[in-house]
């Protein structure tokens, strides 16, 4: 796997598929110079997807290797699911940038650094002791040098700034350079410039002629061996409106159009939690909606309020990540006594405790689905992709409505901030599913079920004459009062674990994303693996492997299906980005000899990393062992 | 919601719940539940709008007693559980029923939270001084020395004075009443009720079982006179059987003494005059205890102010006029959109 | 299963073993009179077990149902191991009990009943619309009437307390008369009698008074048809010295003891919650053990400040219940990822939420196992009886400290209230396990791990040249400094679960605890279950049936030889009092198809209930579907 | 545990850590543990018995800064953390770095039982008004129409203020310092660490990414002398760059008044004369607000008390005295008991 060749030729090589990575100082702005190199990749009409990479301090030191920003992204004339393996354009705007990333970049691939910025004193807080301009440890790449520090300050003179201000557009210079090279269109990051810096006209000139100077750098500039320009073609994109979307503003809409369509008041009780906040962000900027958002004091404040709201007839949200969830535990267990309607989004990050706030991993799976006292059963919900988070966020609020119980959704810090292009929905494309309150007196009291679903009533308060108390402690089935009889407790707690069970009529069953229903070896996911795993199984299938890919979304329920599915495979393989715990439920469940690939290092998968464990599990002489 | 017919005269009767009652005999809690049940068709409220939300101990038993809507909640959890019910629904008449372990020990943070917000709830506090329901450890407002089953030498920890707590939270309504003073309670109950966001009331209750005569020292109705100091807005701080007992501030202190009048030339118009307004006053008169002082009891504070969900409503009702109600296939299409393929 | 037949004859007939539950409003003092009975049933030498059953309530109304509290107790001249399937012996101190209680009786059983108490008020309070005494209900018992309340008003009559007062010593009257019918000895309630009333002696005398006088009416008054008076000879146990203890007594001590042995001061944090508020009692009234108790403002606190204290060197320990645990889990992910030595007691009861605070339950299990955000690893150990709950806090606090790492101790509701006589140990005993603190700084990080049990270094804050900072943040495997590195998360990740892995090398291999090493049908229980499987499977042995029985007691790890010898039988049946735990973490670990006997009632199994599933599963028309 | 040689002159650099430090350029927090670095080797401090306990935030990160022994704990458990710390080895010197969010938001119920124990150690309270690590969301003490991510409309709930809420909570030793203001910093860190209890140390600090100049309306030095009161037991509050200004309570009321002295008759005599140990005026002090107040600044309360740690070893060695040291077997042995068999 290397990367594309260099181009001599004066017009453009077409290139199938390319990965660049942008990486500099926390204060270069590199997410804001990815998050625009991206939009006018989007509307090039290329599919992609991004992975930025921040450290977890607000604003580490300049120059530091922990204060490394990274902003990847890929993007291509076909259809592609994952941000890359590995570069084929590293940017590295100072030393520790580049001593972060050079390792990752492809053999043979292109590296621009910023020359400007390799001075003693960084290359020191980088921790080299030689420089790697000049130590040839460059050799393997492609290098174009650039002082792009003083060919910024050369571009912005005229507007006078200081140094400081003027050197801010360094960035911007960078991004006309790598539009020049892959061929982006400029004119929407000059209209965005116009708008974010409408107050200082100045500063948005500056950076506007920043951006076309390092463009017609490109154009005029004499390039050294081995660097070219490019051009990727449009994807084969369906019909349709697109987008750039991130997964937490998709869950944050999915959101709002399942309280549409449930025709309830959305009121989120949350509290700030990377890298779960922007969720909170994105509604508590959306009350136009008639969405209520409240930043309680903790995360068990933010449960009870939205387990109170649901009380009340609207639909209760929490959203938080591992940690969070850990200190709702209780409260959750409340809802699921009290059978109300709960949508718990955790944006999983890397565990245990306050592990690596700021990465991703899949290591909540098991405290989704056991993590509270008792027997104390609940929905639990995957986003696969960040667009993806849309439709589970929706599915998530229908069966909490449908069911009166608390579903938990599971994201991930990779899709939180992942984006992609999306094919934009209609809301008219949903069925909507509003519930029916309660309000006949007749034969009324708070736990009487609804046959097929085993559904409580919803009966709100303000509803005359269905006045009712509830509470955490063990109702009678029979009138809702408070019980202490044996039997009485053994038929509720097997009625919770049957309503819940009962999801699955009412799901699809699950499906083989790609491959045969029968064969050597079934890989099983569940998450924003999705895309690495495809990736990985078409490779395989390619060269004929007997290998097929499931991608679980229902994980408590699993779909009715899924063991006679599981069983129709020699072997079964589950990458998780974690230590192996939808491995051990779907063990537990069908008794199925399935083997774990595990990665727990806050990272998404690799599509190689994935590609080797499968064809190591179907070579002949099958030696790795899995963990 | 709420059907428009007006709301039918109701008795107390009509605020009691078709539960047996399981608390000990002779525990305050009985007198409680009587003073609100008694209270409730006083103040015209319905009963489907009215909500009792409480925490978990023997008084968090207290909406099962109650034939409104209620939701026996969580250790603690009561305040927080109850903003939310507020936000879906401002409409609803709302009391947060908590002891001083569910709200000053696990709850404590959740009451701060509510208080500084200002949500327009009513929120009773039993005070107990002890956990009754897990039988008898000290809680939060126990005393120092107090011999319990997890303080068997007796307890360390100096007492929190949910009134001063309270004001140093930013509380905006706060007042006391006695389990066995059903006037009183009930006038404050009222207050409470009228009170535009977090109307607090501390109910000083006993406890025969595991704390009793925790407040008879003030309580007895034979000594009431000179043990409890009834605070009314406006009026001079006068006590005792004689009435000729007052407070005032030492001069140029910050200190409050009492006064006799009459003696050594104290005229009424020397006595500090009770002004609900005043937060530095109330948080005096909160830490007058017996015996050398007479525990205040009524209105300590009211200062109104806007209750945290009208602000939340009105910045929704902002966002929509300055935006327009919000349409969710626009917000799909905001921003950066492209289209492939002819349409 | 008949009761033990009538004795008309003037001596005393021999039985072998009585089940007798007492059975009142909660204001007669039914746990009272249990307890007493029970140490003299002790000091005569049988083997006995107890069972107390209280309402949520602390005093419900008097004569309601939901106000009565039971004490069973099971006694015998042979050993035993639970408080009984159904009571031999009811005694009804009023119509709830009897309404309650009547139908666990044995038919042909006999009924104590004071008739006293069966006033119109209290029959209605019941729900009795006609007096059972009257209606031929009691038919099919032995049936003993009594007007105790007269009967104690006149044996107190010469001390004229009020009436009220007067009747309070009806439990002792009751007493007497049941230790007469059973050949009790009462110079040990005498004796506590005076104790308890030191300072009220009128109190302690009507009470004495009302003891013998019920004993002295047996002795002379004229028993109906079919009752007689009896003897239970003393039982077969072991040498030494004995005493009665109940669950939460022996986790107590156990913790003490554990503590000693590791030279360490025990500091308990704790929050008051049934039913685990004694351990916090008793610990608290044992100062002159050095033990620090410390009653938290919530769970949270309880735990943070156990591992604040073992920090800085001390043994943190932490008691709580299920609803505790769920608050406690974001704290224990950071004792998990600082690797310090925690023990937390769970002592299990029912849920889910508040469920059935002083009812028992195994419901805490995949919680204790799977209750944190991330992969977060601890390892859990259940106690079997009461008196074990000594061994198993013992063994809790060694690993956590040999391990450095927090450990999860299950009991649960039955064990921490239940009794049986039990064999004291010597500290002797037991070998001392002090861990070796930190204090060369040679080489010293905060994370060096023992090659053995790779257990990180125990550096207290107060030794010099030792400072160091530790934290939630994931830390580098070589400095314990703070590391995003991707691969190091993964190395740490696994050394986590390695070193609790690693913990099945040091503990026994599980052993089979009743019959062959294979066969047709292994009974696998946990905890509190010991004695009802152990009962029913000797049982199904005695009839020849191809059973054994295995009860684990390390749940995370499991020992290492579990796998193998589940596999060693045909058939694996995994009785659990909640909806099915254990049986998943089996089958996930071992892919063995066992199957779960379950039940969710608040109340411990009956040795019948356990028997007729080992009988059906062994039966060959095996037709009985698993739960 | 300490070794018995007399601790070695240390300096400041003695207490500076290998860690780098982490903040954004021309973050308060530099200054802050600047000044703990310098003030520690003055108070003749140990460092191995020196314990600095965080939570999270920003400000928490700063036990990584200090060459101590550090625990950077759970969002807002440190003080309950600590606490464990001083039960188990009261030799310890513990200063817990807390921050609006960890210590009000989150941590407001262990913020709350810590200063009522009177645990003998030190907290630190980064007050910055706003969620730093988090990236900018609104804390507890946001002023109302605070616009964060979080409130694109601004802040709606009434800010804690943390002085006020401490003493509401029976805090003993409250103070105040300002980020840049080293010199006052310095007294009052030392006043808390010679305070035997809890000492509270609330720092105003600024935040220049996600709320800058929160408070400079009073830490900017050219109006330092008329927007801040240095507070100092036994003098006169008096304040205003020519030293002209000063409280006093207005006549027979509960207010605070500003005035000048030399107008109408107004002589120093008349102002309110600083007592630390009024838990009242520290209470009205606290609430004080610029513009029409200067902010009091300094130790606005101190009254010692037994701290919590030495009473638990009290029953401790009471317990030892009146029952003799534990011995587990007779504990084991204690009750009734009988033998079987011979011996
Ligand atoms: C999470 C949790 N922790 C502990 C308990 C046990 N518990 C129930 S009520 C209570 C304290 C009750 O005291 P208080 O609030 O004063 O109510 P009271 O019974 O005195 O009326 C405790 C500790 C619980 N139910 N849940
Ligand atoms: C249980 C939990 N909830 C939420 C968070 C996210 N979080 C980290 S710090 C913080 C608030 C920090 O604010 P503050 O205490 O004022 O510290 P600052 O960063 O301003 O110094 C939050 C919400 C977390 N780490 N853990
Ligand atoms: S224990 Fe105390 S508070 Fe609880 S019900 Fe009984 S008397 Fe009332
Ligand atoms: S975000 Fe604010 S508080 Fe945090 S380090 Fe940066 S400047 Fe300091
Ligand atoms: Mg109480
Ligand atoms: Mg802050």
């Amino acid at each position: 796997m290397d990367t594309f060749a260099a181009s001599q030729s004066a017009e453009r090589e077409s290139l199938e598929s390319v990965v660049i990575r942008f990486a500099g100082d926390s204060g270069d702005g590199m997410q804001l110079t990815g998050s625009q190199f991206t939009q006018s990749t989007a509307l090039m009409g290329n599919d992609l997807a991004t992975f930025p990479d921040f450290p977890a301090e607000i604003r580490a030191p300049a120059g530091t290797t922990f204060g490394v920003s990274g902003f990847q992204i890929h993007f291509a004339s076909r259809d592609i699911m994952t941000p890359g393996d590995a570069p084929d354009v590293l940017v590295a705007m100072n030393p520790a940038a580049l001593k972060v990333n050079l390792n990752d970049l492809k053999r043979g691939g292109m590296v621009v650094v910023n020359t400007g910025a390799f001075t003693a004193g960084n290359l020191k807080k980088a921790g080299y002791t030689v420089d790697p301009l000049e130590d040839g440890s460059l050799d393997p790449y492609r290098v174009l040098k650039l002082d792009i520090s003083k060919l910024t300050l050369a571009s912005v003179e005229e507007f006078e700034l200081g140094t400081k201000e003027a050197l801010r557009s360094k960035n911007m210079w960078t991004l006309g350079l790598m539009m020049w090279m892959f061929d982006r269109d400029r004119a929407e990051t000059v209209a965005w410039l116009e708008k974010k810096f409408a107050k200082k006209p100045e500063i948005a000139k500056a950076n506007i002629a920043a951006l076309n100077a390092g463009h017609a750098y490109g154009e005029t500039a004499e390039m050294p061996q081995g660097i070219g320009c490019y051009t990727v073609p449009k994807a084969e994109l369906g019909h349709g409106t697109y987008r750039n979307i991130t997964g937490n503003e998709a869950t944050s809409w999915g959101l709002i159009a399942g309280a549409k369509l449930a025709d309830l008041q959305l009121v989120l009780g949350s509290y700030p939690i990377t890298p779960a906040s922007t969720i909170l962000h994105t509604l508590a900027n959306l009350k136009e909606f008639g969405v209520v958002t409240f930043q309680a004091e903790d995360e068990i404040a933010a449960v009870c309020a939205a387990i109170g709201a649901s009380y009340a007839g609207s639909l209760g949200i929490t959203s938080t990540s591992g940690p969070g969830v850990a200190l709702k535990g209780e409260a959750i267990g409340l809802a699921v006594a009290t059978e109300l309607p709960l949508v718990i989004v955790d944006v999983q990050r890397g565990g245990p405790s306050t592990g690596l706030p700021t990465k991703t991993e899949q290591s909540d799976l098991l405290q989704a689905v056991f993590g509270r006292n008792g027997d104390c059963p609940l929905a639990v919900l995957a986003a696969q992709t960040p667009g993806d988070c849309f439709y589970a966020a929706i599915e998530a609020v229908r069966l909490a409505v449908k069911y009166m119980t608390p579903v938990m959704l599971l994201t991930d810090g990779a899709l939180a901030n992942g984006a992609e292009p999306w094919k934009i929905p209609s809301l008219s494309d949903f069925e909507p599913f509003p519930p029916t309150f309660r309000t006949d007196p007749e034969g009324f009291h708070p736990f009487v079920r609804d046959p097929q679903t085993l559904a409580r009533a919803w009966a709100k308060p303000g509803t005359p004459n269905l006045e009712h108390r509830i509470g955490g402690l063990e109702k009678h089935y029979d009138s809702g009062n408070i019980s202490y009889d044996p039997d009485n407790h053994h038929k509720m707690t097997k009625t919770r674990a049957a309503k819940i069970a009962g999801i699955a009529d009412d799901i699809a069953e699950q499906a083989i994303d790609q491959g045969d229903a029968t064969g050597d070896l079934l890989v099983v996911g569940w998450g924003s693996t999705y895309g690495a795993i495809s990736q990985a199984v078409s490779a395989c299938r390619r060269d004929g492997l007997s290998v097929s890919h499931a991608h679980i979304r229902y994980l408590s329920p699993f779909p009715k299906n899924l063991g006679d599915l599981l069983r129709g495979f020699t072997k079964v393989l589950v990458p998780e980005m974690n230590n192996g715990q939808l491995v051990k439920v779907l063990r537990a469940d069908f008794l199925v000899d399935a083997e774990g690939l595990n990665k727990i290092a806050g990272q998404p998968f690799k599509v190689a990393e994935i590609e080797a464990a499968i064809r190591s599990h179907l070579s002949p002489s099958d030696t790795q062992a899995s963990e | 919601m709420t059907p428009l017919d007006p709301p039918k005269k109701l008795t107390r009767k009509d605020f009691v719940s078709d539960q047996e009652v399981r608390w000990c005999p002779g525990c305050g809690d009985y007198a409680i539940v009587a003073a609100i049940q008694r209270t409730l068709p006083t103040l015209g409220v319905r009963r489907e709008n009215t909500v009792f939300i409480s925490g978990i101990g023997c008084s968090s038993r207290f909406p099962y007693y109650m034939n409104t809507y209620g939701f026996h909640t969580i250790h603690g959890r009561a305040p927080a559980l109850a903003t939310g019910v507020k936000l879906a629904n401002p409409e609803l008449d709302v009391w947060v029923i908590t002891g001083d372990g569910d709200g000053l020990s696990i709850g404590g943070n959740h009451f701060l939270h509510l208080l500084r917000r200002n949500v327009n709830l009513q929120i009773i506090l039993f005070n107990n001084r002890i956990y009754g329901l897990t039988k008898g450890q000290y809680s939060p407002t126990s005393l120092i020395g107090k011999k319990t089953p997890s303080t068997p030498l007796g307890s360390i920890d100096s007492p929190v004075t949910p009134a001063a707590f309270a004001l140093g939270s930013g509380a905006r309504f706060v007042s006391r009443a006695i389990d066995i003073d059903a006037k009183n309670m009930t006038k404050v109950l009222t207050r409470a009720h009228e009170f535009q966001g977090t109307g607090l009331v501390e109910v000083f209750q006993n406890c025969p079982v595991f704390n009793d005569g925790a407040f008879t020292h003030f309580t007895e109705r034979a000594t009431a006179t000179e043990t409890q100091l009834h605070l009314e807005h406006g009026k001079p701080m006068i006590f005792g059987k004689a009435r000729d007992h007052g407070l005032r501030l030492r001069p140029g202190s910050l200190e409050i003494e009492v006064v006799k009048i009459g003696e050594n030339g104290i005229t009424e118009g020397d006595l500090l005059v009770h002004d609900e307004t005043n937060r530095a006053q109330a948080f005096l008169l909160a830490g007058l205890e017996p015996p050398h002082f007479p525990v205040a009891l009524g209105v300590l504070y009211a200062a109104p102010a806007e209750p945290f969900e009208q602000s939340v409503l009105d910045q929704n009702r902002q966002a929509v006029t300055s935006r327009g109600q919000g349409d969710i296939d626009a917000l799909l299409r905001r921003g950066h959109t492209w289209t492939v393929g002819e349409d």
